[in-house]
């Protein structure tokens, strides 16, 4: 037991727990204002819901005693046994219910992310139902594939510093079915959908930033070398981001945004996320400039593949989570972390094949179980809110609140 | 000259104003106001308090316009923003006794 | 009595507010809208997606005037409120029937 | 008809509309709109800088009404708006040619 | 001297100075615009005020040696003696002044929180007469008999982790109080008193809950197992309290709102607070659904009462308060802290006693010389603004500052 | 290495990584709001583009192996060789990359600092030419005077606990200089000049306070009474400030604004920076009130000096650095810090003439170099965006933006 890494683990976690928050005003800022509380409220309620969830049975179904390498099991449930004592398979230094509130803000902010996906339109009973289930089934044994002891995708070798398959692409997925299954908003395509509020975009923006070294740093566990290297790697990759989103956006519409700062900023956020601990600062650096342009460049396809994403969570989360997911396989180095691997560019090509397994092994469950919860849903208590009250707007027709009486 | 001012509902502007734009009416003034009707408010709930909203969002629009265009703009105005729900607005014409253009002096007809 | 409306842009509302001031012109009453007309909209750009926004802010200005001032009132405003440029704005004047002072109940041009 | 313009302090626009509904007009629009008059502005400090700020808030009602009823309404807000102090603001009458309901069609007296 | 609780503990008060901004900004957006900046401004200068009174005076009467078990005395005055050793006393393994700087954001926060009752009409020159006396008067013994060695509540064995008695109910007596004496807002129940910006209360609400683990695991003054049993409990309190709220709204007026999310979760903070570091995960939640239902119920009750507690710090933080502190009294438990006592649920009805007179002694006592200082104020210089002023608001007539040029 | 100081360290530079947003919704807040975007994305992109220049070649240039006394050597280019393992010269308990990164977040918003002067009229891509130049040749060699190991300012045994030389007045004398060779904004003295947005920067001020304690406490580099000492007289000194300026306010314009309050903060957290490791809590107090005091006057100068420093960094930044820096050299004291110096009042005049030199060299230089730097893109690219671009407003025309529709 080390009281400085007990420390640094319960911080992480209070930095964890105000993405969430920051979020909501990421998100919150992007809509019309006759959205805005909408918008917000699935975020901050997301930490509710999941934070009961997450109690009583998904952190037993991540990180309970393996099931066939895809699920824990009930042990934990209700937290019973999760006490002060450390949980020796995963974190020697700090108490187990320590680990437990740090991976429970993860558990929070991944269904939060998909939020933006259906911002706008989506019936607030039904994202309650859909956010549970998606919790249940997608979540919790994912984050046990990769990060549980016994977990088929961690035994397989998967390098997931801090939760690029877990967390992003598994919500950008989602986000993209979700797309689909609900339908673009009314008007959309005609009618402008403008940022009502830039400033509390940005405002959101910093927070993440600010939550994200807990987020990234605080997943080694321990106040050390290797949360030092996710701590710069994080912040270099994400400054390289900015710059690069806007430098494209420059070069290919005329002027730097700052929408496209804050933008790129969340892109290198989400790209470093799993090779944070693994990689050296000038590959931080290389994998932020990849996620700049790559995510500017799949958000602007959004529009030639003709789904309404409304927040773009496929464009950053979903890409930027696959690009760091498969630059981990490229740039990780055994020199900056001797507990991870070499990725192909410092020889080991096999790496960067399972990284693609793990990939495509989210991709594809995220996709198909996302979709059938959609459809269920949808087929039972319907997914949207009558046309007049999407017109309307959500902050009043949902839940009879104006965001600004200014 | 007449000054043609609707009222309308906010969510309409756009259609009205690609409407008008099509029947070549160069300009407009557009507002936000709040109207008050035989629409119903809206309620509103804070900390279990419930407040009634009598005035809702709406949308002036103001086209000042020969007399001989009145009826043209008029029925246009009509046709692009009824839903025929309740609320839909109303339309008043008023008088115009001079128009100016700040930019070139010109006046009348010349102005708008 | 006469109501003179004028839409001007907005960084010329404190300039035309001290002219009219100057020529002893009492009231007035600004209002913020939105203009559409020959000048040409902006393009604003999120997340690369372009949009034309073709409603301009601009600034209204109502002064009420006894007939006889409405000369003198309307020239000041073109003088102070004129760039050259596109999008300078109109004056429009309209009969005003009646005018009652809330506070005295004065009517007319006492009222003003 | 008649379109009736009250510029009044905005913490009596629930008293007004109040007013007004008790005599039965069904209708109103209402702007928030920046007044100058005599009633002196206001002095804001921002890092020791002083700023006189000449446009106080005021709120614009509108009311089309027939002839006959003008009278009546405007009584009406005299009384609900008067405070008896400067800024109490004004009342306009002007006339209006025509009332169009847009749900309906319905003109003149019955679109009101 | 231990480093890692030294930095705990710093980081603690840091996230306890930044409740006091986020209750800035949650109580900011409730108000209507013309006092949005009033109300910010009572918060943010009681950093100011309280900052310096605690370094002079405050610290000194609260954790001073003992005086009769009401209050301590005046050795410290001046911070003199308060350095770098360890106050073996309170703290044995960070060094006195970190002790005293973080009990010094409690001082700060509480007298804040009180400020939503008289929030759009209270002078500023009485406010700071006020809340002067006030700290020095209530807060600073009432903190002594709680938490000061020697106190006489302490010595009856009262618990309160971090502050339910001490920092709620004692704000919320005073609120009651104010609000009674204060009298109501102009226009109450004729105008609509409309938040005029929820996304800023929610931005608040959650800069709350973020500091709240300052608040609460910082109050464990050392970076372990009760650190984390007390994280722990004031997420899933909060969490629960969120749900709770919202779903009994959703019950009652028929949709959940975001402005029922961000009280709840405050409600759920309040609650907490007292039992953190002893009670386990499941009484947490159920700490946390009793604060939920309770305070909307007490909200709701204000109204029919009859006074104008602007934004419910009655509601909120009084019966919040009351309900974790008697909780505090029900689900404690030695298995979960064994310096801490059982509660009535683990066999011992007289720590529920003592719960009882440890919430009446405060009670009493807040209510008390709170009446009778604003009262003397109220005949001396006048606690109202004068009518037009408050018609006009405070930010213009007490400020000379408008919050918005949009 | 001490896993305590490391997690100390880290969570400093998050905390102070925070600052550049908490300052971009500062600054954001005061300008008009055709301006908004426009002002924070200047802060915003600064963590980009100075993120990836220290990496580069910033570090190596201020901390690397000295160079005459000057600056530093291009040992630590591109961060080779800045580990995992400790830095002997600068802090023995951490690692090197742990003091790098700590470092970054210095270097990244002293050039933030700057752009309040010329807001709402600099051409965006003059801004970053400019910035680029400015932190290479002015901020680099600047704290290697100061902080590098043979740094000659260091050498000679001037005292600057966090920067209140190398950040405070570097940025106020640059910030001084670009008001002057820019110019006033297109109508200024004519038209009124007013914040849009208040409550925005009392949350920026709320966010530079919190993040401060990670600036002076972090300075520290260990979690131990030093880093207390200057946590307690960072917030003892802005406490003070605050109440200064706004009771001086009060005496000299009739109210006290809640602009005040943010700018007294602001200037205490400035003036206190130089000497927080070094000096008692009552001298803390005695330094805010000076600098709540000066930095009032010095704002109300401006007008009478004629140059338009847009958000006062001069008259904040520059004057609260110069008064806390020679206060350094007044109220400086072993009997608080052994590793420091006694000051003036503590007997050695000495001090405050070491402390006068390193200031002047400080003025000099940065006024020298900013000039002419700020001549030259004059001359080259332009630096002021064309008149109707300025009175349409910079979100617009520079960003193609709106920051609100609400
Ligand atoms: N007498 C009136 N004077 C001015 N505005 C009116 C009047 N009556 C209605 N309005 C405006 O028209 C809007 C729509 O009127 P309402 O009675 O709700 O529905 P409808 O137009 O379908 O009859 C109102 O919100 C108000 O802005
Ligand atoms: N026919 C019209 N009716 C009402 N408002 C008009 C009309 N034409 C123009 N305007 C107003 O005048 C503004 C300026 O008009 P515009 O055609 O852009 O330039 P200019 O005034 O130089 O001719 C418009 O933005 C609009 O607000
Ligand atoms: N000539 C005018 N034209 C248009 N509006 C006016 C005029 N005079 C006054 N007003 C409006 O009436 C409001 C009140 O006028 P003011 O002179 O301040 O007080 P009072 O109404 O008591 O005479 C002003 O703020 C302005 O909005």
């Amino acid at each position: 037991m080390n009281a400085a890494d007990t420390a640094f683990v319960l911080f992480s976690a209070a930095l964890v727990m105000l993405m969430t928050p920051g979020l909501a005003l990421f998100y919150g800022g992007l809509v019309r204002s006759k959205n805005v509380l909408g918008t917000i409220m699935q975020n901050f309620f997301m930490l509710g819901v999941i934070g009961v969830q997450w109690a009583l049975i998904g952190y037993s179904l991540a990180f309970g005693p393996d099931i066939g390498g895809f699920v824990g099991s009930l042990s934990y449930i209700g937290l019973s046994g999760v006490g002060a004592e450390p949980f020796e398979t995963y974190s020697k230094t700090i108490p187990h219910a320590t680990f437990m509130i740090f991976q429970m803000m993860f558990a929070i902010i991944t269904p939060a992310l998909i939020t933006g996906a259906w911002a706008e339109r989506l019936k607030f009973s039904s994202f309650l139902v859909f956010i549970l289930l998606w919790a249940t089934l997608v979540y919790d044994p994912v984050a046990h594939w990769v990060w549980g002891d016994g977990g088929w995708l961690k035994s397989l070798g998967a390098l997931d510093f801090a939760g690029g398959t877990v967390v992003h692409i598994n919500a950008g997925i989602a986000a993209l079915v979700a797309a689909i299954v609900i339908g673009k908003r009314e008007g959309y395509g005609r009618e402008a959908f403008i940022p009502h509020n830039l400033p509390m975009t940005v405002l959101g923006a910093g927070l993440l930033w600010f939550g994200w070294f807990g987020f990234n740093a605080g997943s080694a566990l321990a106040a050390d070398g290797i949360a030092t290297t996710a701590f710069v790697a994080t912040h270099l990759a994400t400054c390289a981001a900015v710059l690069a989103w806007c430098f494209v956006e420059w070069a290919f519409r005329g002027k730097p945004t700052t929408l496209g700062a804050a933008s790129g900023a969340v892109a290198g956020l989400v790209a470093i996320t799993p090779a944070a601990g693994f990689v050296g600062p000038m590959s931080a650096i290389l994998i932020g400039i990849g996620a700049g342009s790559l995510c500017y460049l799949a958000v602007l396809l959004k529009v030639k593949l003709g789904y309404d994403d409304s927040l773009d969570v496929v464009g950053v989360h979903g890409v930027g989570g696959l690009w760091g997911a498969l630059a981990t396989g490229l740039f990780a180095s055994t020199a900056v972390n001797p507990a991870g691997a070499d990725g192909l560019f410092f020889g080991n090509p096999a790496q960067f094949g399972i990284q693609v397994v793990a990939v495509a092994a989210t991709v594809i469950y995220s996709f198909v179980i996302s979709y059938i919860l959609l459809k269920v849903i949808d087929a039972t208590m319907g997914l949207r809110v009558a046309k007049e009250d999407e017109v309307a707007g959500l902050d009043l027709t949902e839940h009879q609140e104006a965001g600004y009486s200014l | 000259m007449k000054k043609i001012e609707a009222i309308i509902q906010p969510f309409k502007l756009e259609m009205v104003k690609e409407a008008l734009h099509a029947i070549s009416v160069q300009g407009m003034t557009v507002n936000e106001v709040k109207g008050f009707g035989r629409q119903k408010g809206i309620r509103e709930v804070y900390r279990g308090m419930e407040y009634q909203v009598d005035f809702l969002p709406k949308v002036k629009i103001e086209v000042i316009a020969p007399d001989d265009k009145v009826k043209e703009i008029t029925e246009t105005i009509i046709a692009s923003a009824r839903t025929g729900r309740i609320g839909d607005g109303k339309i008043f014409v008023s008088p115009v006794e001079e128009v100016i253009r700040i930019r070139t002096g010109e006046t009348g007809e010349a102005a708008v």
